[in-house]
């Protein structure tokens, strides 16, 4: 089992979401972060370009068995792109687990997830 | 009537706006009714960033600040077209049935030092009824929120305003062919129908938003929403109680009826959720509130409280079912201007002749009626092919809809740069 | 004195409704009063939602829209309330010492053209009383906040605003035995005592929020809880100086006073904290606000200056006394009603009597204190005895108290069915 | 104007406090004229919460209670201080070129019952006025936003209002030296250069905030600034057209002139900055409501339409300039207090000149070109100088600065122990 | 070294709190999310029923000493059920950790957690 | 590769962020957690002081090549500290990891952190 974690762009999401959907992963979690990389995301104030030290990025969590790691991550970066791919696109981490559990059902292991 | 203290007011000001002659019957201002229109011209702006709120806490984050920024361009565009020449079409005198023009009022130049015949400086019943002109176009952009380009959409509230508001205005109330005939006490026609169907006409035009209906489209802030319903709700007294340009029984009896209304919309729709779902809303709270509101507003001056409550009543019940509709028929009014401006304008404009005062009116229940009928038609009428050819040209040439990538992105980040709420993100 | 206005308006009020005589007496419309009292009352209004979101604010995430829909809910059910019965109630002629009643009040039939003696028309005195009928239960809900279910509130209120207020609004103000014996110029006894009382009854019954005192109970939005009192001091001086139906000296009197307590409440609260915990917070500043500003209301047109400013500085100490006390005793009077407005209105009722303007109340200091305290008693007296029973019928038929599974996932998802911030989730 | 207004009432408001004499002109009150003047001070009073929000929403998340409170505290601290010796100090008879007393206006304890030869009871007009002593300060705030101490603020505000504000008021407005020749008409010298040159000040002595300018300071909630414009363009009606101390033609053209100047303002602005950044952004929108209506008010009551909106064209032009000059020069004027206030402030001031109504003024272009400089002089002198005295006492004192690790952490943790938005915190 | 993450509904925070600190786990880093799975949370709007694509969730992290995950797990699986468990009720994962210091003192290790 | 995600005080933030830029990593993910431990925040609430269960803090999460998770460490360790370190300040964990994938590039493994 493999945790994939993604840092995308925030106006990916509905199109990794149906990627992901497509690929028959349909249990995620996401949530709304920041990140520094190397985009420059213009901001306008008062007459002034400023560039935010933090710009605005959704992470994805999906835990997978190991034979969905690929389909995955070939649907993220499918969809994730802007175009043939601009900087800030994000990345995709892929971290081992060692255990899944459904609270519900307390099952364990690859049914769970 | 409005429509009687209006047409008068607009005959004598032409005298009034003459240089300062000697005879005894020279109007001279009555402070407390001054006070009242002044007030009530305060009260009116108030609703225009209580809009802002109730539209901008309905959409997704991503757009909230291009939503509110299409109130507050009302602001500025329409509020320099009045004083230049919004007022002068509307209230000028008729050059032909359909629009009044006056160089006294071209840049409101000559009414500085004017009196109307009902006791109050000429300005503030410009600024007034400006306020009006301001509020119509914002009410439009519900209906095609989260999705249009702000230059088109300037360009296009800019000409919506000169050629479909002004000429019903001078229709219905400055002195053209229908004025005197239909009541619309503060703009059930010509404010809520006209928007209501240029709405519809719009959202129909320019297609749905992306994912719409499959993605559910979440409201930012609820909270906000019931904030703007609020200062809505205050401000809503100066929209109906000053449209009787007055500060006597017919502006009690306006503002009364606007609040039984209110009450009586907000009470029904909570009903009528409580049955239909088991559970009542706070956006069904703010939007009976918001249908009562707007089917009083034609009918304020003229019916009896119970019928106020009944017409608060009958619109919420009537809207529900226009927004049920809306979701079977599947097209794309994103914040129900039609579903609520444009049907509770109906509901009220028409209604109000089964409730009226006895004396007001035109004398005969059908004859009235007649009039009511004929003055929905036309404004839904009119307002629908004048909104229809606007859209064209500022699609054909500036661009309304965005590009889909922006769509994506948001309006906020991709029209404005800028994010509503800093707050969400750490930094 | 208001109280006098009050009456005799009514009695006057009566006539007035009759159909339009000859005689010379025959009031007329005074267009500067009415346009006050046409602004005072969208000013109460305005504290509704002002209230709102100053609730709104202190609760936890999870309720924040619940807990707006309380004011909201007694803007829609008092408000048709009133215009059905609650007026002819309150001010109708007295068919018993508790109780009015005129079938020419009743859906407000019969005042359609009535003015005032005291020169405005009729509806505006029944509007402007409205709101104060709306905004009390209002006041209640911050007592039980984030534990009651909409049904069984809607039902609380609907009742607790026929059977509590209406009759100690007739009683003190509406010809009732103590009109014109307690002076309360606006409501510290009839609205702040009462809705204070009922709020501490309530509490008490029915029992702290789950985790209460041991779980911290965050506020959600501080911010909105400072924009609200913002809205709440502007409101508050409708809600004061519109109680002198008049636009006069009396009327700048109660304003000059609200002012200066209010001001004074918040200054006395943040040296109070400064002393008592080196900080001053926020949430202390506009409790210090609403203190001053309750204090005020029974007293606001007959101190002077200097009173008013010692009312502001004293209702502060003893609101942070009573806070205090309440966090040692463990009940959970959720948002304080009974610690503000409760304690502030008894501090204003008793403690105008010292700084009475030469002139005002009944003259003797004893005897006034007599009717003051006479007042305070009735008002605690009544609300408590009437609000226990009503909790317990609402209890046990509808149901008041959440179940603890609701309570835990919070109102506005168990009741509503929405969410308030969609913004904090990624969507 | 308002200036001779004020003058005049001042002349013979002493009369007036006065015990009541029998002689024939006694002054009545006006109750048109008292409605307007009431609802002014409460529009006025809307301010201030507005204002608080519209900075609120501009500086850190962790900043947003701290900054919120700097408005408050001035409604507090100068709402205590007026009454008791600002309004003596400002509009009592003349004891020396600066300032004025009277010992019937120490606590406003001698007006209790005047009326102004205008027609409204004194106490309105005092409170109208204090309403103006509080925003001054308040104003200030914005420049040196995010980095000062509570308690020292306090104190600063306090000794500023006392020893710069009340000075400058009496010799503009007040019976000084340069009462009756500089238009001012709103506050254009008094109240705005005055908050604008002192926050400059302030800004250059404190220092830039930690970070500045290399950090982006992100607005938090760009939403409630938009908000608080809202409620500042509305309660800038009362600021203005109150100013008029009527409710008549001069109130209306000052509402008038309010009213294109914004929207004037607003427009230019957006069209700036879609030519220069090729976006119109938010806070551009709202920057330019605001430089607009600063601009208007010292002309409200004097120039004609046309010039109004030219007035707010410039206002624009020349603020959008001064920010992108301030962004060179790199000093941290936080949130663009001198920018828009001083900036504004002075365009209005001078500006007026070129687009008075025929009559108004003084008579020839060149001598009230003088006086209008000669107050602009005097209003940017005498405030840098006394700013700058206060700051150093301030500093040396209680401490103004915050200290880093505090600065870091933000103001509502380290000087309120209190978190404005809960909600964002999972609890 | 184990680091336990849960996703949770969010009215079972505080009841999870409770069970860890019986467990005798008193450090946890909660985060707001929205998940994806198979729960449908049904929300109003204007006399509609909506299914939000995304629903509120919580998130907790639990770095734990390997004698600690199960005792973790078992608090956790005790306290998020709703009832007898229903949809939605979410997943637990454990992923393998290799180190963890504490800021304050730069210890290392297992006595660091 | 390691995954580093560190916990401090969201006052450390600028610091934390200046001192990583130094230690030439550029690259991060920044989240509002709260979180709970020892450390006890106290909040004002009508003349009371309340004890919030769960406290604002920072989440960074770091991807970073073996030999940049000593350099990363020092430096969190280094400017995430209250003076001589107070309770409070935090944690920093390290997880291993599989891969790393730059979206834009779909370029894997070291050269895409
Ligand atoms: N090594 C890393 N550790 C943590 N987050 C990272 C890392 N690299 C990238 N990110 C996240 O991915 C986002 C995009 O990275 P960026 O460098 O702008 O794009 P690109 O890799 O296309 O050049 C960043 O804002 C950050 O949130
Ligand atoms: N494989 C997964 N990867 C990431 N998050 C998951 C995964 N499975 C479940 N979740 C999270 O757990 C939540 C509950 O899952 P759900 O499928 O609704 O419950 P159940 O497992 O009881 O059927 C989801 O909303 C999602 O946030
Ligand atoms: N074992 C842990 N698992 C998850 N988060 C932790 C753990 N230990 C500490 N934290 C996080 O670090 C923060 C600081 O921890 P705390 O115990 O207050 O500091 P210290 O370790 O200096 O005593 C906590 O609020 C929590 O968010």
């Amino acid at each position: 089992m493999k945790m994939i974690t993604a840092i995308i762009q925030p106006d990916r999401l509905d199109a990794v979401r149906e990627a992901l959907m497509n690929a028959e992963i349909s249990r995620i979690t996401v949530s709304r972060v920041t990140g520094h990389g190397r985009q420059e995301n213009i901001e306008l104030y008062r007459g002034q370009k400023i560039t935010p030290n933090l710009v605005p990025k959704i992470r994805i969590e999906i835990a997978v068995n190991d034979d969905f790691v690929e389909p995955a991550i070939d649907a993220i970066l499918a969809a994730a792109k802007h175009g043939d791919g601009v900087i800030g696109d994000g990345k995709i981490f892929v971290t081992p687990m060692d255990e899944c559990i459904r609270i519900r059902t307390a099952e364990r292991g690859g049914s769970a997830i | 009537m409005a429509i009687h203290n209006r047409t008068l007011a607009l005959v004598l000001l032409g005298a009034a706006a003459l240089p300062i002659s000697a005879h005894a019957q020279e109007p001279v201002v009555d402070t407390g009714i001054t006070a009242w229109m002044l007030t009530s011209t305060a009260l009116v702006l108030l609703m225009v960033p209580g809009l802002a709120m109730f539209y901008g806490g309905l959409v997704r984050t991503k757009n909230v600040l291009g939503t509110m920024m299409h109130s507050f361009a009302a602001m500025a565009i329409v509020g320099v077209l009045w004083m230049v020449c919004g007022y002068a079409l509307c209230f000028g005198p008729s050059v032909c049935p359909w629009t009044g023009w006056s160089w006294d009022y071209f840049f409101l130049r000559g009414i500085d030092q004017s009196i109307t015949e009902g006791g109050i400086p000429e300005y503030v019943f410009a600024m007034f009824q400006g306020k009006f002109a301001i509020i119509t176009p914002a009410l439009i952009a519900g209906a095609f929120a989260e999705r249009v380009r702000f230059r088109g959409y300037c360009l296009f509230i800019a000409l919506w305003s000169l050629l479909v508001y002004n000429p019903l205005c001078h229709i219905i109330w400055g002195g053209g062919w229908l004025t005197g005939k239909a009541i619309d006490f503060a703009g059930g026609t010509v404010i809520h129908i006209s928007a209501g169907v240029a709405g519809l006409v719009a959202a129909l035009y320019l297609g749905a938003r992306r994912g719409y209906p499959k993605t559910a489209m979440h409201p930012n802030n609820l909270v906000m929403t019931m904030m703007g319903a609020g200062l809505l709700w205050v401000g809503w007294f100066g929209f109906n109680a000053g449209s009787s340009v007055a500060s006597g029984l017919k502006t009690a009896q306006a503002l009364t009826m606007t609040q039984i209304a209110a009450a009586g919309g907000a009470l029904c729709w909570m009903v009528i959720e409580s049955l239909h779902l088991k559970k009542a809303t706070a956006l069904g709270m703010v939007s009976g509130i918001l249908a009562g509101l707007v089917a009083i507003t034609p009918a304020a001056g003229d019916v009896l409280p119970m019928g106020a409550l009944l017409l608060g009543f009958v619109a919420s019940v009537v809207c529900y079912l226009a927004i049920q509709m809306k979701n079977r028929l599947g097209y794309d009014d994103s914040l129900d201007v039609f579903g609520i401006h444009g049907v509770a304008g109906i509901v009220g404009a028409i209604g109000l002749v089964f409730f009226l005062r006895p004396g007001a009116g035109t004398g005969a229940f059908g004859s009235q009626m007649g009039h009511q009928v004929e003055g929905v038609l036309i404004s839904m009428g009119y307002s629908a092919v004048a909104t229809i050819l606007l859209l064209v040209l500022v699609e054909k040439t500036l661009g309304l809809r965005m590009s889909e990538e922006s769509e994506m992105a948001g309006m906020d980040h991709s029209l404005h740069g800028e994010t509503g709420y800093g707050l969400i993100n750490p930094n």
